[in-house]
């Protein structure tokens, strides 16, 4: 934008032919499509490739697999009626490890609901989230919500359940980092849909104004319930709406855990040293129903299922670990075979554990609890007491 | 007569009105192909077409926005809320354009629109699946606010909402969607907006309530009879703005004592106006408190939902402190 | 976008190049800068000089001399005491004309509350405008809020007051005259700061999606109040928000008349063709105070608004018209003390004029007043009654 | 002790915190550079700089989305709306993060977060310069909402709410922003949120209010003194929510007779809250009728404010009515 504070250089002429030439490389990041490897593992583009060791490569592996695993017990649980809701994440392991994997423990992640991947990368272990999705009495996040993760202790921002909501906050957590002087930098991760939001806008507008340190991760995993992105957008692309905010927006294959590892490891480090916020659309594919709540075969046809499971994650890059000498087939799917066992026992642990007292919300309301909650908490302590007295059971 | 459930209810009155008129549409997440998630426009698109049944993008302050221009220009749309937890983006649209735009442009612009949603708790939805806001509607003027509670009524008030030249918040309580059947007429009937009814007559205590609570209510109300032998008097206003105060003054002559309940926050929930409205005209009808039964002033929970939304033990307990006053 | 639903084309690929091709034109449109004539009135651009009668030339140019000459006797009437607030409108008058001059009466024009020159061109005469300005009796807008137009007569929306919520109703407005199958053309004016807002975001997007009819008029004045463009957005333009959403984006000089006529028209006739939604960001600069309410001298340099003086709209235009014999100077002056005169005149007329009835607030909420006004009325009939009798004045 | 208008003691506040403070930051529209349009950020950006007072690009969900942001983050921001009216575009903001965010974190994030601005009548501004929406606010738990109706009580309570660690909506009264004067210390201290205080002690009747209205209900209360002798108790709330039941009580104690006044729409405006509240409670201390003085429920015209909200002669009449009955 022509500056015009304390300046004179009035607006009323062309922009100079930097602007086009800076503007039409932004556009050809933003509708290109960044891939390491192909869907048969094969390095396809070796600038991609990150420079990380085999026990890295195959620990990235291992995270994805733990998703994966997880995933599928978060399945179960909820058709044993032991889990509320589910969001399967089926499909979306690449951009949740290859997002969360660059962070530093520092960093602050502000994700959304599908990403397993990211919380148990970033430190949460499959118990805490079992907790969280059976409500028990270690449920950090003490029954608020469901669907949802988050936790302190690993700079995770429990994701909001109104879709993209957490982007304006990504934004300006990551100005008060940069006004504090921390080298913190922030992510924020959410859906093709959250982007049609007035929080999208604002978010990175503002991330665009203030050169905020935040890398926004889009994963564009084809739906938004039984909504496909052609009805979301007519944009040809999800990154191109960074180019509205004087953003850089750059679209890689989202099930590509290395290239998406290195592309947002450089938005990290672009926001680091403190040049600005980038938009990272990561394509996928949402294998799953949209939650367990969600039957797609109203609106969308196996057949395209069925053909983006030739894309699936796990499976490309195995073959690429095993090209590569990290790992063999056979150990990959001894690794899942464990990893399942070992959250069988976390499982059977967790459904032990008691659930969450009768009076917990009435906590973290406030800092101090006004005299209207402790009136109202009065009621309620009277209230089950009558309910005893007339020997109904409430819950039911 | 069928017998049927809310959501079918709801479904004949959209399929009704979209074939009596043609400028009426239907709009919102996932409303076309997938029907709606909890299926309330299913089969629509089939019937009327992808320009009448439309799916969004996902946006409230969208939906609402571009619903009230539809409106403006002439067409009656019904914009669905996915959940009415999540009409909070739509605030600024609804407030200045859809309540506002009659006064605004002195009368020349008009905004027939629906803007309805499945409301309220008791599904274990947590947070952002159970709220019932209606509050912020009712303090806002220019808006009718209705919440029906039976299938029959979900249909007749519906069908008036549509026709009504000014923007309605339908409220639908989802916790009573597929579990009360009743018979609904396939005639074209309407409910006028405003209007309560008896739900359940009685002499010694009004209970105002609407929405689920009606149910919650009435067992309340029966062990109250069972147990000590007070006959309490049932309305369910249907109507949150204007609620039929006529109806809720005429019970009071009778019985002189009147609890409210709703699933709203207390503080400055709905029943907040009902006992206020008493105490500035009534005041000589009263022969004791006016208590409420509400939600707690906390965030809707995931966890205990039904001991945080008025219960069975909480009216009873209402009921005491009136009846032994 | 990809396409999906009911189809199998998954985009686990690069776009298409015609994809790039297409948005690299989109993108020279959108950081460019359109102009007919330059700031003396020499033609610069044969193709964006419209094909006008010298008839319709003049009434062009009389168009803005009116919204000017109105201009300044709002300011006046504000000073008086008898306008409570007046935007103004100088520097911005060949925007409002160019913009409302090639609609078509049946066209619906959602303004914002700086375009005197539309609401002109599209026939509400001075003495309306004025009669809205003083709340007389004849107020079109019975008192409801105030610096805003509009009325059904002229198919002009009253402008919000609150920035930009406008746009998704005009959105709205043009999917239900296609849905209608109405030749109807829609077109939204609101400003730079206007474009920061959800609206815009949700407004843009769904006329991407449903292809409506509606052409968007941002007039980029270089400030929203005391905030610079800069500080609005990090991108080089305005228009190029455009591409966020499938839309085409244009930047023109919003001082020339004849460009923007030509860019609208077009834009208009691409609607009217149901070709889809255009935004157009009009190049221009708000001479005068934000509003009367506001001091600029607090934020920016007086140096800064005589170099703008230079780019101005009316100076330019009349050049241009002398040189192509279609007016002289003196003609053109004459024309602005004529109707300085007239206005004057009307002006007394109008401030003879009644106020409006002291219930008049009770009208226009519903169709049908509920029992709750009715009520409330009564109680404001009893206290007027009351006032009288305790000898009190309620207004001051 | 400077003698200081409104205006100057929020500057006074803002200024104090930020010395105290480093984490103190104030961002909004036109905040910096211009002062804000009413100057009560005037002279921050000299002295405190751009990083620290912030103007914004125009979007009120992005002035309080951000400013939760950087709240969680560690900076206590203080968000100005330039007119509260326009707050509408952040509802979901303030509702879901602001408000519930510790909720929703388990205690482990808190928003310690003032959204201030510029709210009610009495200066020709119109609908969208006027409103008094408190009540919207006062319904969602997990927010305090303040407002002072004089420069003393706004130092202090600005102070007071950038300290607390939850959000505080903080609604300053432009009529009064430059019409009332007082001595206003340029020491630190603060008024605890949740206290109000007695402007006119009386025994006949007591009237609750805030903001603006406190200098009409005086007038009114003189007026009534005058000419029926009538001893009516002011109350002004200064924080609405928790409103301070246990002054209004004591006061009922003594006169037994209630009027609330406020500029907010009646329907379920804050007046309904306190009366449901007294008529749940303590009707035993009720000797008549709660009356109610509110802004009607019609968006607020820009002719006849003064007809539209409580004037003397309304508070007059409600006075009245509970002497008379
Ligand atoms: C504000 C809001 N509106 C509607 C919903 C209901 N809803 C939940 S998820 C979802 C789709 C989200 O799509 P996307 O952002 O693409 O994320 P994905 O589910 O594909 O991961 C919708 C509409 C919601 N949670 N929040
Ligand atoms: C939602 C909202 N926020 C703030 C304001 C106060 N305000 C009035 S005009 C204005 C600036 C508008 O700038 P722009 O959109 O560029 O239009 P311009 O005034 O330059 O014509 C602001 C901040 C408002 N009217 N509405
Ligand atoms: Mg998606
Ligand atoms: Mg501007």
């Amino acid at each position: 934008m022509t500056s015009l504070l304390g300046d004179v250089d009035l607006p009323f002429k062309p922009l100079p032919p930097r602007v086009l030439e800076e503007y039409s490389g932004m556009l050809r990041e933003a509708l290109g499509f960044k891939r390491a490897i192909d869907e048969e593992g094969r390095v396809v583009d070796e600038s991609l490739l990150p420079k990380l060791t085999n026990r890295e490569l195959a620990e990235i592996y291992e995270y994805m697999v733990r998703a994966r695993v997880l995933d599928g017990w978060l399945l179960k649980l909820q058709r044993m009626g032991k889990v509320a809701l589910h969001a399967p994440n089926r499909g979306q392991e690449a951009t949740a490890v290859g997002t969360a994997k660059p962070m530093k423990p520092h960093d602050w992640l502000f994700p959304s609901y599908r990403e397993l991947g990211a919380y148990i990368v970033r430190g949460m272990s499959e118990e805490e989230i079992l907790d969280r999705a059976m409500n028990t009495i270690d449920d950090p996040l003490k029954g608020s919500d469901f669907a949802i993760y988050g936790n302190r202790k690993y700079n995770i921002v429990p994701a909001p359940v109104p879709v993209g909501n957490q982007i304006p906050l990504a934004t300006g957590a990551a100005i008060a980092a940069k006004i504090l002087g921390h080298d913190t930098v922030v992510v924020a991760m959410f859906g093709d849909g959250a982007s049609s939001r007035g929080d999208f806008h604002t978010g990175l507008n503002f991330a665009g104004v203030f050169k905020a340190p935040v890398v926004y991760v889009l994963q564009n995993n084809q739906w938004a319930i039984s909504v496909p992105t052609k009805r979301q957008t007519a944009a040809p692309s999800f990154a191109v709406k960074a180019l509205a905010y004087g953003v850089p927006g750059i679209r890689v294959d989202g099930n590509d855990v290395l290239a998406v590892y290195s592309i947002v490891s450089r938005a990290i480090e672009r926001a680091r040293r403190r040049e600005g916020p980038t938009l990272v659309e990561a394509v996928t594919y949402r294998l799953g129903a949209h939650t367990t709540a969600d039957d797609p075969s109203r609106y969308r046809r196996e057949e395209e299922v069925k053909i983006a499971e030739r894309y699936e994650p796990l499976r490309r890059y195995r073959k690429f670990l095993e090209s590569q000498g990290v790992l063999t087939e056979k150990e990959a799917l001894q690794l899942e075979e464990e990893w399942d066992s070992r959250v069988e026992e976390i499982v059977r642990k967790v459904l032990q554990k008691p659930g969450l007292p009768k009076d917990v919300f009435f906590e973290n309301v406030y800092e101090r609890p006004p005299w209207v909650l402790e009136e109202e908490k009065k009621e309620f302590e009277e209230s089950l007491k009558i309910a005893e007295e007339l020997g109904i059971e409430l819950e039911e | 007569m069928p017998r049927v459930n809310m959501v079918q209810a709801l479904n004949m009155a959209l399929r009704e009105e979209m074939r009596r008129d043609p400028r009426v549409v239907v709009l919102g997440e996932d409303v076309g192909r997938m029907g709606g998630v909890f299926l309330v426009t299913e089969g629509l698109i089939e019937e009327f077409g992808e320009e009448r049944v439309i799916d969004t993008p996902l946006t409230e302050m969208g939906i609402v926005g571009v619903a009230i221009g539809m409106a403006m220009y002439g067409l009656r749309p019904v914009a669905e809320i996915q959940f009415i937890d999540f009409i909070y983006e739509a605030f600024d649209q609804i407030v200045n354009n859809a309540a506002w735009m009659r006064f605004r442009s002195a009368g020349m612009y008009k905004v027939p629109l629906v803007i309805r949603g499945p409301c309220c708790g008791g599904i274990r939805g947590g947070m952002h699946h159970s709220q019932s806001n209606e509050a912020y509607f009712i303090h806002t003027p220019g808006l009718y606010v209705v919440m029906p509670s039976r299938p029959y009524d979900a249909k007749g008030l519906l069908k008036e909402s549509i026709r009504v030249d000014d923007a309605v918040i339908f409220l639908e309580p989802k916790s009573v969607y597929r579990t009360v059947r009743e018979e609904v007429p396939e005639d074209d009937y309407t409910i006028p907006l405003g209007k309560g009814r008896v739900v359940r007559e009685g002499d010694d205590v009004t209970l105002v309530t609407w929405g689920a609570m009606v149910y919650v209510a009435e067992k309340a109300a029966e062990l109250a009879e069972k147990r000590r032998g007070w006959s309490v008097e049932i309305i369910d206003l249907r109507t949150l703005f204007p609620w039929d105060k006529d109806l809720v003054v005429s019970s009071l002559e009778k019985t002189g004592r009147l609890v409210i309940v709703h699933e709203a926050w207390k503080t400055l929930g709905p029943g907040a106006e009902i006992s206020a409205y008493i105490a500035e005209n009534h005041i000589d009808l009263l022969r004791g408190p006016v208590k409420r039964v509400a939600s707690y002033d906390t965030p809707f929970p995931l966890v205990h939902e039904k001991l945080y939304m008025p219960n069975v033990a909480r009216i009873y307990r209402a009921l005491m402190e009136v009846m032994e006053w």
